[in-house]
């Protein structure tokens, strides 16, 4: 174990959110410069640190820490691909939402407590990232619930301690299942490090029997975070969370880390070879794709503006399981690629959610019209974002569309068509609608509770930027997907070395 | 150089969009009863929005290729000749509509004083650079992405009156545009696997099975308003503005054909089946559309089921061409001049009858340039000799006259007669309307005058050489403007006769039987999650009645009994001798 | 000498075994802290008999001493479990006034 | 009502106790009978001279004849220091739960006289006791338990401090048997000797020594413990400036209520 | 020479005396002693960890005659956990009492527990660890009586009882021993048991009688009846003390017993008793606690379950064959004994600092409480998730291990117990913390009042970040082989 450079920088890009969070703790409540500048010198920190992590995976350059937390036992974070993917997706979500956060709580209490979880948060998030054992993803994963936990019950009314509950209740019992799993693994194989291509494949066929049983509890596991149909109940309830958080839930850290976690039992774990011979994707496919259907229209029938977006991602986020579940690498692209792309919308979404609740009061759909004429910056990032899930192209969400069909098709798969069809046409069901009301429909004579921030714009500036700016985003991670270094080359380079091209 | 026009032709529009959405910043944010300003832009933006295409589709050479790597999906903007007259008629009607709307849509009805607004203007632009993206990318993504920002945003043309017919006009329209896109993807996407590329049309479709071709035709057959995929069009496109629906049905159904052209394999491939299938939806639409059209109150109607009667046509022979590969060239040329014809034609019509209702005082000399012109118009799309009618339709011919169904070239000249008669009865309802005079329509009349001009010279621009195709078509109109005569003879004298005609069918004819269809379905449903919520509801109140028992009474000590010391010696006792038991059991028999 | 060890040691462990039961079912504070004593004399019993070792020999010191020292502490834990319960008599009795 | 059901409760549950009384009473005849058979076959075991031979071989080394003190004192001199800690905790305990309650009336002439003839002997057969305990039965034990018994006579007699002295100074005699012990032992290890390892030269005396100080806090720890409680006296009392200083800093925020005297 | 190992059992007596002969400077006397105590126990440390299982007979006598110290790795690790638990609730008690003469009870007798607990760990003789276990019990119900109110005093009577009850057992199984053996030490009389396999049923009746008199010290299931009201009604400080230091010193002989007396004599079946109540325990133990009304009852009923997880290990290790993976068994025990002795001691000092400012702990009624004391929430945080087993703390570990050893044992039931019991554990922990997201006014700063505060927050952090991500020194301390389990892998 040599501590230079390379095996640091794995490390200090956890620190880097995690030491900030510690202090915010301690800082006064009234010192909101003092939190704001650790929030933002953490945010950036991390930001740089995974710039030249980035650069050096692209050299070639191995990133790995090691530590030894008990023998046998490592906590091991390196930089394959695939975590650079995921660890950058946080990264730059993250210093977005710390501005969105620090706006949208301008006035609210128990800020310290706040910023100090969502620092955690995205500590574990990160973390989960870096993983590069099945061992420290559990010890992530278990954090990130722990962190998530007060930012859900932040508001302290009985809503939502209730919400919090049972989205602790879900994902601690995913948690166990995921740690059983990890642990009967580990008895089979010794320890489980995630390894391009999987690393089960030389198991003996005697053992296939309990590797499927073992993918049965994992994927249980993963599945309360990723939301898959039925283990998705939590995702809705947790809505009563602050907009901030429910975008980093949503888009980032809670949901991603369960769909991370398939894509990395599947493909590192593993193996998709195996996991295809053993009928394991089957099985991952149909769940997938029923969670895809059934979420869309469950978000039908949610006037809440953000429980349909909450159902949206139950929806959304299964893609990621469908193209993992699907064999060839134009699948594996799809889902990984969509990773980001959920992500981006999604985040977007939920910001602009969050500043109609906060500059208007307006909470449900049927609150929304006009809200276009009345706030036309953040109706426009909502309508990129909303086309984008839908998977108009040119935005982010049409590219992982198009690689999941096609990934479907290659694979012989041509019922995910199907399955890709009538989701477009259930979202297009619930977000058109919105689109329809925020900007066709008359203004209301008055809002439910509205601001005015005295501001050129329509609204607070930390909350207006941070929506547009990830609309851009989503709108660049679609037009330029096939240049260099964009989500969508990413996801190919890691797919290429997933399946050894 | 020139090549970066294909680029800028579509992304102008784009660029345009900010400026010409109206937003202005302000400190009273919010006080203001709207941050979007009512009334649009003082600048013609829209209007300026088809220049660069236009100035690509008339600088830009033939074979002009501009690869894109790094954007979108990999984009290969490209100029063939195909493209380069849609993109020129597209452009031009465009321009002309976007002039229409920029300096001629002022006020709208009081009802509705914002009736041209920002929002307009964006979405206007956003068609149009998606109508133009399409046209010039060659790759299937540019298809598709531009394909649907058209798609998208037009609905928003559609609704934009706010009125009760337009939503619902909106809403089917909106609707079976996604049911067609979601069936393009699917379509697309299986071609892409298919045959391995994303820019198809260079030799490469070939092998295509059977469903990809079905869910082709299937998606762009929406747009295109093939029966009985029609149902939006007769709706929509009398809904929207004037110049939303000069664009609806003059460029923007037109695209179909265009998608069909790249994506099947025109002229490589024979295919029978598909190619007799889409004949007879031709020639099926056709038949459908052209006595449903009669009997229309609205023109703008009449002109919309006349656009899916002429889309027939145009499927008709593109299925006859898949039949026989041998006669794509001409074919494609055929369809594609026709296209363009039409387009201009039927931009000018819509727009014509925009200026009929708004241009100057009824009886004016205004008015009657304009109703002249409108004659003029509708005699070019029923295909009048010396029209552009006559001389796109003669090109056309060949390939009719090739096809194995002998019986096709009479079905054809009974739809020529049909849309003669179809027009007549526009003209007729053209005539009747009563027109409410607006200010500041020059404008929009030197622009459809030059539509009008372009239609008028299009036939020297085709034709040239072949002063026959001028000639041709003939008999039909004759046959047509005879029984039209007739018909308004017997109307005139005897009102009551076709009144129980007028407005027999409503406009989206099949949707009527639809609509009650999918309320049963959607009403069983209904009960279906009614019961199932009951269900689900039922077992939920019994989880958490069992919950509230267990933790709604007091806990209690319930360890009092386990702290009697009786109780508690027996058990430690008894655990004792258990323990001493065991320890004895697994010694004593193997002697350990 | 074996018989003699024996029979006082078993007496020890009859000791405690009664010892065991009456702790265990009497209900008075004061039994059950007899009781214990009984107990504890029965084990002191069995220590003693093992230290004998015959009329010559000099016996074992080894378990008389703990036998002392074990003394010790049980009159050490006797006071204490006393006092406790003199002082919950005064708490049930004030509990009994009030 | 819920008295009733109380009632049948009560009488359900003495029904219970006495069943399982008899089947403690069958487990432990049982148990005490297979005791007494692996009693039997623990004596046949043949470990008979156990420790008993080597602790008279190195007798004398040990700084005292009688071979139970020096096993006490010397050979498990560390179970004996801990055994004063045990009794000493109790004590501790003991005076935790409050003050002593008043003592007995005064006693009449004859029980005084008798008392003041009994007290002293008492303190003279145990300082007896004490001495000969380094050759013959006998040691601080013994010794400690007599002065003990002569402070119950006392408080029997009517002195509520049984004879004690005021607290501050039963403090100090009754940690002086703990003290002296670890001091010493701790002392013989800092010269190098280890932890209560007698150099034989000295040995006598230091166990000596420890006996002393161990007769005096059995002996006032016996007498104390039947006191019962923390010595009655002025310096019970709480006055201003024995508030500990750390202790005064903050108010009483306990939620439970001091003892009542 | 000063041998660390009498050290840490003569400081803390020393101290005693001190504090009982100068009441007035009890705190300041307390504190020194539980410095230099913290200290002897950490020179201990470093003296075990650099020369391998230390061994000191008292007296300078034959192995035999005299009593022996002795501080293996197992040991060691307990008493530097008990003194660093210790150090923290002294520190945190010299905040915690106010009433005068409650300051001078607390003193004299809290020092004495500890140094009956650094004896108990210590020692090496059958009989001394009698004496120790009397001084421990003693010193425990006359701590946890230190309210002085009804339900404390008559459930520490039940304590004192229990424990003389569990006393007097174990001594006539040394009793029985010495009368077969001939010798109370440890070492001497582990080699002689397993040369006289004739003698089983002798040593068998010595382990039955021994072993179940520790387990109602320890309060396996279902002999906990004593604990829960014992360590809810005592003061915080000592409840810290009684669940995680005292119950521990039963277990931890217990272990030793089975492990290094009568290992030749136990079989699986004799395992399995003690593994099943521990199962009940966990179950019942997590039940109990989840529906406790009260803060430290809760506490409480979680030290039963805690207890529980430790004796499941009994049939994995008699199961699992000499080598790395009984080794990684052994040290996930004593992680997990470890790790609850920091975090319940963390849990309760929390839970007493709760109760001093709301004067009361129901948990329904805490809302404002747990917000207004950001620190104290986040102990009690920080330790249930020690209690749960989440990770990173050492319980994690632990649970993990012990998981492992199930599966590959193939006894995979327990695994459902401690999953089931994890989940309880979340339950009921969670059920507190809750509380601490209501509506009350913020607290405008992290810490209220450092001196109580502090030691329950860094008690709790070591039972999280320090065992939880650096275990490692454990399975050096224990000499085991670091090569950890399985195939290779791994550092």
């Amino acid at each position: 174990m040599s501590w230079d450079y390379a095996a640091l920088l794995p490390g200090a890009i956890v620190l880097s959110s995690l030491l900030p969070g510690v202090f915010i703790f301690l800082v006064r409540e009234e010192s909101h410069t003092l939190r704001t500048v650790l929030n933002l010198v953490g945010a950036i920190a991390k930001l740089v640190l995974v710039g030249l992590m980035i650069y050096g995976v692209w050299l070639g350059q191995v990133f790995e820490t090691r530590i030894a937390i008990a023998p046998g036992l490592t906590l091991v974070l390196n930089a394959d691909a695939l975590s650079v993917l995921f660890v950058t997706l946080s990264t730059v979500l993250w210093l977005v939402t710390t501005v969105y956060a620090i706006g949208y709580l301008e006035h609210s209490t128990n800020r310290s407590r706040f910023f100090g979880f969502f620092s955690l948060c995205v500590s574990a998030t990160v973390g989960i990232a870096l993983s590069g054992n099945l061992l420290t993803f559990v010890i992530f994963y278990e954090i990130l619930t722990l962190a998530t936990y007060p930012l859900v019950a932040h508001r302290g009314t009985p809503e939502a301690t209730r919400g919090a509950k049972i989205y602790l209740a879900y994902t601690l019992s995913g948690g166990l299942l995921l740690l059983v799993g990890a642990v009967w693994l580990r008895t089979l194989t010794g320890p489980v490090d995630f390894v391009e291509g999987g690393m089960l494949g030389g198991l003996s066929p005697d053992l296939h029997g309990q590797l499927v049983a073992i993918f049965a509890v994992l994927l249980a596991g993963l599945g309360v975070k990723a939301a898959l149909v039925p283990l998705h109940g939590w995702l809705p309830q947790s809505m009563v969370a602050p907009a901030p958080v429910s975008s980093l839930l949503h888009a980032v850290a809670v949901v991603k880390a369960g769909a991370f976690g398939i894509v990395r039992v599947v493909y590192d774990v593993y193996g998709v070879t195996l996991a295809s011979q053993l009928g394991l994707l089957t099985v991952l496919g149909v769940l997938a794709s029923f969670t895809i259907v059934y979420g869309s229209i469950l978000a039908m029938t949610q006037d809440g503006l953000k429980k349909r977006l909450a159902y949206s991602t139950v929806s959304q986020v299964s893609y990621i399981a469908l193209g993992t579940s699907l064999l060839g690498p134009v699948a594996t692209v799809g889902g990984l690629v969509h990773l980001v792309h959920q992500g981006i919308m999604k985040i977007t979404l939920f910001f602009c959610a969050g500043n109609y609740a906060e500059t208007l009061g307006v909470a449900n759909v049927s609150q929304m019209d006009g809200v276009g004429r009345r706030m036309p910056l953040t109706t426009l990032a909502f309508t990129v974002g909303a086309l984008g899930m839908i998977g108009i192209p040119p935005i982010a969400g049409f590219v992982s569309k198009w690689y999941l069909g096609l990934g479907g098709v290659e694979a012989g798969q041509h019922w995910v068509l199907v399955i890709l069809a009538t989701s477009t046409l259930l979202n297009a069901g619930y977000f058109l609608p919105i689109l329809y009301r925020a900007w066709f429909r008359p203004l209301p004579a008055s809002w439910p509770k509205e601001h005015h921030f005295h501001t050129r714009f329509e609204t607070m500036g930390a909350l207006l930027w941070p929506p547009v700016i990830t609309a851009v985003f989503c709108l660049l991670a679609g037009l330029l997907a096939s240049a260099p270094f964009s989500p969508l080359e990413w996801a190919r380079l890691i797919a290429e070395r997933e399946y050894g091209l | 150089m020139s090549a970066w026009l294909l680029l800028i032709a579509w992304v102008w529009p784009l660029l345009l969009v900010w400026p010409a959405s109206g937003v202005r910043f302000r400190q009273d944010w919010g006080t203001a009863a709207s941050a979007l300003s009512p009334r649009p832009s003082a600048l013609p933006w829209v209007a300026l929005g088809p220049v660069p295409a236009l100035a690509a589709a008339l600088l830009v050479p033939v074979g002009t290729e501009l690869p894109l790597p790094w954007l979108f999906l990999g984009t290969h903007l490209a100029l063939d000749a195909t493209a380069q007259v849609y993109l020129a008629f597209t452009a031009l009607v465009w321009l002309a509509a976007g002039v229409y709307a920029a300096l001629g849509e002022r006020g709208g009805p009081p009802e509705a004083p914002t009736a041209r607004s920002g929002r307009f203007d964006v979405l206007f632009l956003l068609s149009m650079a998606g109508n133009f993206w399409l046209i010039v990318g060659a790759d299937l993504f540019s298809f598709y992405a531009g394909f649907a920002m058209m798609g998208i945003a037009a609905y928003g043309l559609v609704v934009h009156d706010g009125s009760p017919s337009a939503l619902w006009a909106g809403k089917v329209y909106l609707v079976m545009a996604l049911l067609g896109e979601v069936a393009l993807f699917a379509g697309l996407v299986m071609l892409a696997s298919e045959t391995g590329t994303t820019r198809p049309g260079t030799g490469e479709v070939t092998a295509l099975s059977n469903a990809t071709i079905a869910l082709l035709l299937l998606g762009l057959g929406v747009k295109a308003g093939l029966v009985p995929l029609h149902l939006w069009l007769p709706l929509a496109h009398p809904a929207a503005p004037v110049p939303a629906s000069a664009v609806l049905s003059g460029t923007m159904i037109k695209v179909a054909l265009l998608g069909w052209l790249r994506f099947l394999p025109v002229g490589e491939l024979a295919l029978p089946g598909w190619g007799h299938w889409l004949a007879l939806a031709g020639l099926g639409t056709m038949t459908l559309a052209l006595p449903v059209g009669l009997v229309q109150r609205d023109p703008k109607v009449i002109l919309a089921y006349s656009s899916i009667a002429k889309m027939g046509l145009m499927m008709t022979v593109l299925g006859l061409v898949l039949v026989e590969p041998a006669l794509a060239p001409m074919g494609v040329a055929g369809i594609v001049f026709y296209a363009a014809q039409h387009g201009l034609a039927k931009g000018g019509l819509f727009l014509g009858v925009g200026l009929r209702k708004h241009a100057g005082p009824a009886g004016s000399m205004t008015q009657a340039l304009i109703l002249g012109v409108l004659v003029f118009l509708a005699l070019a799309l029923a295909g009048a000799p010396f029209t552009s009618g006559a001389a796109a339709k003669y090109d056309l011919k060949p390939v009719l006259d090739a096809a194995e169904w002998t019986w096709i070239g009479a079905v054809i000249a009974v739809t020529a007669v049909g849309t003669v008669l179809l027009m007549a009865r526009f003209i007729w309802v053209s005539w009747r309307l009563q027109p409410h005079a607006e200010p500041d329509w020059l404008w929009p009349v030197a622009a459809w005058g030059l539509l009008a001009a372009l239609v008028a010279l299009f036939p020297f621009a085709i034709a040239f050489g072949k002063p026959e195709a001028w000639l041709s078509n003939g008999l039909p109109l004759g046959i047509g403007v005879g029984i039209a005569a007739a018909v308004a003879l017997i109307a005139a004298l005897q009102p009551k006769l076709f009144a129980p005609f007028v407005g027999l069918i409503p406009p989206g004819d099949l949707l009527a039987l639809v609509m009650p269809l999918l309320r049963a379905v959607k009403a069983m449903g209904e009960v279906f999650l009614e019961d199932l919520g009951r269900v689900w509801g039922r077992l939920k109140g019994i989880a958490l009645a069992a919950f509230e028992r267990v933790f709604g009474t007091p806990a209690g000590d319930v360890e009092r009994e386990l702290r009697q010391w009786p109780v508690a010696g027996a058990l430690w006792v008894g655990i004792s001798a258990l323990l001493l038991l065991l320890l004895l059991g697994a010694q004593a028999p193997g002697g350990g | 000498m074996l018989t003699a060890q024996f029979l006082y040691g078993g007496a020890g462990l009859v000791l405690f075994a009664l010892g065991l039961w009456s702790f265990l079912v009497h209900e008075p504070l004061l039994r059950k802290i007899i009781a214990l004593n009984i107990t504890g004399a029965g084990v002191f019993h069995v220590l003693i008999a093992i230290a004998y070792r015959g009329d010559v020999a000099p016996p074992d010191p080894v378990p008389h001493a703990l036998v002392l020292t074990g003394i010790v502490v049980a009159v050490s834990a006797t006071a204490l479990a006393l006092m406790l319960g003199a002082r919950l008599q005064d708490a049930e009795e004030e509990d009994r006034r009030r | 009502m819920t008295s009733m059901t109380r009632a049948r409760r009560a009488a359900r549950s003495a029904e219970r106790n006495r069943d399982l009384s008899l089947l403690v009473a069958v487990l432990l005849a049982l148990l005490g009978a297979a005791l007494t058979v692996v009693y039997f076959m623990a004596l046949q075991a043949g470990a008979a001279p156990r420790l008993a031979d080597l602790a008279y071989e190195r007798l004398p080394g040990t700084g005292v004849q009688n071979p139970v003190t020096a096993v006490l004192l010397n050979y498990r001199a560390y179970d004996t220091l801990m055994e004063l800690a045990v009794l000493l905790a109790a004590l501790l305990g003991i005076w935790s739960l409050g003050p002593a309650a008043p003592g007995f009336q005064r006693s009449g002439a004859v029980l005084a006289g008798m008392v003041s003839w009994v007290v002293p002997l008492l303190i003279v057969t145990g300082g007896y006791l004490l001495w000969v305990g380094g050759y013959a039965p006998g040691g601080a034990f013994q010794a400690g338990a007599l002065l003990g018994a002569a402070g119950v006579i006392v408080r029997l007699a009517g002195d509520p401090r049984a004879g004690l002295p005021g607290e501050a100074a039963q403090r100090w005699l009754l940690v002086a048997g703990v003290l002296v012990f670890t001091l010493v032992g701790l002392g013989l290890m800092v010269f190098g000797a280890g932890f209560l390892t007698y150099p034989p030269k000295i040995a006598k005396w230091l166990i000596l020594a420890i006996e002393m100080a161990a007769t005096v806090a059995i002996g006032v720890a016996l007498a104390a413990a039947y006191v019962g409680g923390r010595p009655p006296g002025p310096q019970a009392r709480p006055t201003a400036e024995d508030e500990d200083a750390l202790s005064a800093t903050e108010p009483a925020a306990e939620n439970t209520p001091a003892p009542s005297p | 020479m000063t041998d660390p190992l009498v050290l840490c059992i003569a400081l803390p007596l020393v101290g005693a005396m001190l504090v009982t002969a100068l009441p007035r400077w009890s705190v300041r006397l307390g504190i020194v002693s539980a410095l230099a105590t913290a200290g002897a126990a950490v020179a201990l440390t470093a003296a075990v960890w650099q020369q391998g299982t230390l061994h000191l007979i008292l007296g300078g006598w034959d192995a035999q005659l005299a009593i022996a110290l002795r501080a293996d790795g197992l040991a060691t690790a307990l008493v530097l956990m008990a003194n660093l638990v210790g150090l923290g609730i002294s520190v945190y008690a010299t905040g915690y009492f106010h009433d005068r003469l409650r300051v001078r009870s607390f003193w004299p007798l809290w020092l004495l527990l500890w140094a009956a607990l650094n004896g108990l760990f210590l020692a090496g003789d059958l009989f001394n660890l009698y004496v120790m276990l009397e001084l421990l019990g003693i010193a425990a119900a006359a701590l946890g009586a230190l309210t002085g109110n009804r339900d404390a005093v008559a459930a520490n009577l039940r304590y004192l009882l229990v424990g003389l009850l569990g006393s007097i057992s174990y001594l006539l199984g040394v009793a029985l021993l010495y009368t077969a053996h001939g010798t109370l030490d440890l070492g001497l009389l582990a080699q002689r048991i397993a040369a006289a396999p004739e003698l089983f049923a002798v040593n068998a009746a010595a382990m039955a009688l021994m072993v179940a008199g520790l387990a109602l010290k320890a309060a396996l299931f279902p002999l906990h009846f004593w604990l829960p009201p014992a360590h809810a009604n005592a003061p915080a400080p000592v409840s810290a003390a009684l669940s995680a230091l005292v119950v521990k010193a039963a277990f931890y002989l217990i272990l030793r017993l089975w492990l290094d007396l009568f290992w030749p004599i136990t079989g699986m079946a004799a395992a399995m008793l003690p593994a099943l109540l521990g199962a009940v325990a966990v179950l019942w133990g997590s039940w109990r606690a989840l529906r406790a009304e009260r803060l430290k009852l809760l506490a409480a009923y979680s030290t039963v379950a805690q207890i529980g997880y430790l004796f499941l290990f009994l049939p994995l290790l008699t199961a699992t064959p000499p080598g790395p993976a009984r080794d990684d068994l052994l040290a996930a025990l004593l992680l997990m004994a470890v790790t609850h002795g920091f975090a319940k001691a963390g849990f309760f000092l929390a839970a007493g600092l709760v109760q001093t400012n709301a004067g009361h702990d129901r948990i329904d009624d805490l809302g404002g409480t747990a917000q207004r004391l950001p620190a104290t929430t986040f102990a009690i945080a920080l330790s249930g998730s020690a209690l749960i087993g989440l990770p990173p703390s050492g319980s994690f570990i632990g649970k993990w291990l012990l998981m492992q050893g199930a599966i590959a044992t193939g006894q995979w039931w327990w695994v459902i117990v401690v999953t089931t019991g994890s989940l309880l554990a979340s339950a009921y922990v969670f059920r507190v913390l809750s509380r601490a997201f209501g509506l009350e006014p913020t607290p405008l700063k992290f810490i209220t009042d450092a001196r109580a505060e502090v030691p329950a927050l860094t008690l709790a952090l070591i039972s999280v970040a320090v065992l939880g991500l650096a275990s490692g020194p454990l399975w050096t301390l224990l000499g085991l082989s670091a090569a950890g389990s399985g195939t290779g892998g791994g550092v």
